[in-house]
């Protein structure tokens, strides 16, 4: 068996700054765009880049995640050889060792990606929300004849010092790194995704275990490791959407993104598409009463009432003598007659009684969220 | 209800009202309801009823069918098990002056039957919209150790009742009389469902290969009082789909609010093949309203009293009554259509004006461009 | 969502007993039989009694079980809503916790098992040999009106010191249990198998949670409990083939009763089948010198040799001038021109040269085993 | 090779010597080597190369082919992309005598080409075995700018070339003439595989539409300077299966060390459907050598040079050589058989003698008794 590059997606993170969205679901398991889970994207990605053996690390409240993500076979990942393949932490002879830090996932499962014998793994996580061709990342990998390329993307210099910035020479080889500087020299920003010679990952790996003082982790550890060891670390250059989500503000900013017509990241856009696991469900219901304007409206929908800037997920039912306005709502919602709501999220399958007037004002950025269960 | 093999026949036929559909596939594969096909309805009830060995008779025009179904896995239909199997048929049943149940096509898979080791056989045709569970009439069967158990239902003028449908009179609960529709005496009709005893319907088989007389109903007339013939009651919603009529008023029928939630909205929902789109965008000057619309769909215009599929595109200015989209259909700017049904692929470009007429709406074959 | 009985299947054994056997594999992914693993057994049983909600609690090196059990279509078990669901431990909030006993690791998927509203739980283990309409223990279980019912077989009398013995009053009613009795009042041995209601399960599985005394095991802490509380606890009857394979021996002797045609356990039997993950591979081929007696033989092999009383996996090679006799051969072995063996297992992948001359004496009670790779 | 799509001809046709096992299914689904059907190695041939794309045309008795392939999902073919269709043919390549690649078909399936976004056709009969890599070809293709690129072998004594097999000339390595075997001058043989842009398989539909005239090779040779035709060699082992005895030649050949490591040990390998068999079990009494057995199944008896398929039973006494043994069969005691021939589920009762000869096999139905 020979594949020649092994997508390894860290999705165990517990996304404490996403509150309850979080509660009882694993961060990537979250629901974006109404739809869509945060993982689609880079399973979509993977599947739209023909990487065929994805490996999905996860640890925090996975049984969501795990059934999600299934046999693969949503994002065409159920081939014979091959596929999405969830790994836990497990226990071994010498007993169980939870997941420590990005680069100790990978470590843990160095058998696994042994077994494909790839030339190159590409490290990816599961909470970032874009649409990239990963096979010219790592056409630009081969080209380099690089150890490791990182995705970069230009950010505004204001808001650098929040990135892990890079520094480049005129071929796009790393000079320098700088974890969110005070001074940023540059406003290269990595994205968190890298393509590494496997050769080079599992020794880098194997030396990183070792060392007491290490937190595993691949920003803070293994890649200054390697910079320091002059390995051929190159930046690749992206340009595009791309946005991490690990905040309410963060998360509910990227969902509007997707109601604005001028932003350059598209759903709609047929030939580079996104993939979910899709459940069978009724076409939306529009009684004779309702009103949708510049909303998103998923299968299983009955709606009654008045929709503005929204985006509504799955199985959700809106009553009459209701307004909705620059809210989410997740799937399996009720809200009843006469409820008002604004500038909220709403949690899946919770209840809003019709006498609810919620109304934030269009400063307040931290939107209230409703959860019953996820 | 291990017992049971399903069987859901093939009803292509000579209908020219719904031609224009059927060029392509088979009647069974007739989109229907914003993301279904026709025979969702049917198969989804089997299932639903615990039903878990069903084959599916095709046609000729089988790619579609075999696409739709591939191996029941939306069904949950197991390949392991051989759950699902997709049969060769060789001649059709009716639409309209046929044969009503043409017993040639299960003589053609007798082997199937025989194969497998269930004892009854429900069988129904394609292209009936309703949500039925099969638990009910298999108990009846059972209970009166019947050799048939036919589903009925009291007169529904909803149901397009053609001159050979068939009535049924009762003695006691069992059937001691059928009739055509003109020699009526009673109002309970025969709803296109029946359970079999298997061994029955292999009698029936040997019968008809003798007499050379494949016509299920007629033998069944012919023999009413040597059969125990057995009634079940259907209280609920169905529509069959034998025309471009019954199919506008039973897609039309969805938008009543009732009918919508007893068809979708139960713990039993109607399965079908699964596809990929985005939520539907409803833009700035969307106005939809008292409609059913698939996902995929980007809205601009004015929707109302319509079934719109999954992937329309319909820009600005533009204004849908009365009508069914069929996927992936794109609607020009300032069109406006009342009374169309349009299949798939179709392109209306702007400035199109189209006014149908309720009971002869306009119709465009898959992939027109107007 | 309801499902009158949800499956519970305790697969995270390290099962240490079996050596080499589970280095590098969880023990109900061992091979058994040829083509089977010992997970299939229970999985079919489950198919073959209708039961299609079966969680499968993992811990101990998952990875082969995992890829194995898949998305549970190969035992019909990948319906839109139920299906088979890998269970491993999780981090909450408060972090993780392994689970520490077979009681705990039900204790901890509480709230998997309420997802499908049961009336009753199954409680399986992942390491024995049988064939069992679990649908026949549920419909007593009912007719019990009983909290719990334990399936139990009739011992030998000098046996029964190794088992969990039970006594039972007229009416299979447990009156008293003995774990491991020095004196054995009966011979009924339990099984492992439990049905429980799920209402009543789940207030001891809180209860015990709490006690900090507690092994939290089922046999030695939460059925004891109920015992105690006067809950109605039933034996099962169950007479046929079980056996424990917890040893390298018991493990050897199982594999040997297939090829005993008095033995009353059947693979061949067609109406109660025992079905598995299977991968295409080519029919066998018998070169012009192979001799084969009171075998089985898998597909993929290619075999010039002689074979007698032996059990070959897939994919074995086993070229000319070999004699095989009362062996057990794992996938993908390949054994050299000239090798002679008897009594014995050889593991995955091994490879056994031209000059071994290897053959145990029939007392001999521990085969050897050679394991390359599993 | 995302720029292909792979489509796999139906050709069924009037070859009295496999009539026999013909009735119920077409020949890409004719049992082969112990658990195939013929069209597994097409298919995966298709698949190994990278092709994820792929048509395959049925016949009318499709049920068979649809129950093996069933999504696609043992060929690594996904639903979810749509990777494998199985599209309806209205008309039938030939086996012998017949049009030898017929367009017609290619015509009815226009709009899957259409849709397709691939720009390159790699088309193949469905009864060859072979392990093939269609890289090399492809770019032999991409190379040469070439319109068709045409799988060729030189002379091979084992395959079974009929009259209207085609033989190409070349000039350097361009087509340079296409002749039927009798009027040939070279020794490169067509082997019924050949890639062709899309664009010009569009433009030759368009072109028989007018003329009528729906036989690819005639086209061809009629435009062999016109258009760009490159040749690609297949240097493996290949054979085609259209007759009674070259299905014996070809299965026989399997037992060829060589031949049954060429197509099956190497890192490509031919998938099929999965069925569930428990490994197959030799009793005290058994002798089997220099022979292929499936799993399920049973054997007592002795057993050489033969193919026995999935869940064969055997007893006691009987022998069994030269001979062929579709799946769920079972021997009698005391049988001896040799150069036979028999389909699924046939039982031969005890103590029958049953002695064909090489060229002539005994042939027996699916489901005979004996």
């Amino acid at each position: 068996m020979n594949t020649e590059c092994v997508a390894m997606l860290l999705a165990g993170g517990q996304g404490s700054r996403l509150g309850s969205l979080t509660f009882n679901n694993a961060k990537p398991a979250v629901l974006f765009g109404g739809k869509y889970r945060i993982i689609d994207f880079p399973l979509s990605n993977c599947m739209n880049s023909d990487i065929d053996v994805v490996g999905v690390l996860t640890q925090y409240r996975p049984y969501i995640l795990n059934n999600y993500i299934g046999d693969g076979s949503a994002w065409a990942l159920d081939q014979v050889t091959g596929g999405a393949h969830i790994l836990p932490p497990y226990m071994g002879q010498k007993g169980g060792r939870w997941y420590s830090g990005t680069a100790d996932a990978i470590f843990q499962n160095i058998d696994f990606i042994d077994r494909f014998d790839p030339e190159y793994v590409l490290i990816l996580s599961g909470d970032h929300i874009y649409k990239m061709d990963y096979s010219k990342m790592i056409a630009f990998h081969k080209k380099q004849e690089a150890d490791l390329s990182i995705a970069v993307m230009d950010v505004l210099m204001e808001d650098a010092h929040r990135f892990g910035i890079v520094n480049t020479d005129d071929e796009n080889r790393i000079t320098e790194f700088q974890e969110k500087p005070e001074e940023p020299k540059s406003n290269k920003a990595s994205m968190g995704i890298y393509v590494f010679t496997w050769e080079v990952l599992k020794k880098a790996l194997l030396e990183d275990a070792g060392n007491r003082e290490s937190e595993h982790d691949f920003g803070l550890n293994v890649i200054p490791m390697l910079h320091e060891n002059n390995k051929r670390i190159f930046a690749f250059p992206y340009s595009g959407y791309w946005r991490d989500v690990g905040t309410i503000q963060s998360y509910y900013d990227a969902n509007m993104d997707l109601l604005d017509s001028t932003c350059d990241f598209d759903l709609t856009d047929r030939s580079f598409r996104v993939f979910s696991n899709n459940m069978s469900r009724h076409p939306q219901y529009l009684g004779p009463e309702a009103k949708i304007t510049n909303s998103l409206i998923c299968d299983g929908c009955i709606i009654f009432g008045e929709i503005e800037h929204s985006i509504i997920s799955h199985d959700v039912i809106i009553k009459k003598n209701t307004v909705l306005k620059n809210a989410i709502v997740h799937t399996g919602a009720i809200i009843e007659d006469g409820a008002i709501l604004e500038n909220c999220i709403i949690g899946s399958r919770a209840r809003i009684k019709g006498d609810t007037r919620f109304i934030a004002s269009e400063t307040d950025l931290m939107p209230i969220i409703h959860v019953i269960n996820s | 209800m291990k017992n049971i093999i399903g069987i859901i026949l093939n009803v292509d036929g000579e209908d020219t009202s719904l031609r224009d559909f059927l060029e392509h596939r088979s009647l069974s594969t007739l989109p229907f309801g914003g993301r279904y096909r026709l025979i969702d309805f049917t198969l989804s009830n089997m299932v639903n009823s615990g039903i878990s060995s069903i084959g599916v008779i095709g046609s000729h025009k089988y790619s579609s069918l075999v696409d739709h179904l591939g191996t029941g896995k939306e069904w949950s239909l197991s390949r392991k098990t051989q759950d699902l199997s997709i049969l060769s048929g060789t001649s059709n049943n009716r639409i309209g002056g046929l044969i009503k149940i043409n017993l040639r096509n299960l003589q053609d898979n007798r082997a199937y039957l025989e194969h497998n080791s269930g004892e009854h056989v429900i069988i129904s045709t394609p292209n009936l919209v309703t949500s039925f569970d099969f638990k009910n009439a298999y108990d009846i069967h059972l209970n009166n150790n019947s050799d048939i158990t036919m589903i009925f239902k009291k007169d529904d003028p909803r149901y397009n009742l053609l001159d050979d449908d068939i009535y049924l009179d009762f003695n006691k609960n069992r059937v001691s009389g059928i009739h055509y529709k003109k020699s009526r005496v009673t109002n309970h009709f025969f709803a296109e469902m029946f359970i079999i005893k298997k061994s029955v319907l292999l009698r029936l088989l040997d019968l008809s290969k003798i007499t050379g007389d494949w016509d299920l109903m007629e033998m069944i007339q012919a023999n009413v009082d040597e059969l125990r013939i057995y009634g079940a009651q259907h209280r609920g919603y169905i529509q069959r789909v034998n025309s471009l009529e019954s199919y506008m008023t039973s897609s039309m029928d969805l938008l009543e609010f009732e009918i919508m939630q007893e068809l979708f909205l139960g713990k039993k929902t109607i399965h079908t093949k699964i596809k990929d789109n985005h939520p539907s965008l409803y833009c700035d000057s969307a106005h939809v309203y008292n409609s059913i619309v698939g996902s995929g769909c980007i809205i601009h215009g004015t929707v109302s009293h319509s079934i719109l599929f999954r992937d329309t595109i319909m820009h600005e200015g533009s204004h849908i009554q009365n009508s069914i989209i069929m996927q992936k259909c794109e609607i020009g700017k300032n069109v406006s259509l009342n009374y169309v049904v349009m299949d798939k692929d179709t392109i209306i470009r702007d400035n199109t004006t189209l006014m149908g007429r309720p009971h002869s709406p306009i119709v465009f074959k898959k992939g027109s461009v107007i």
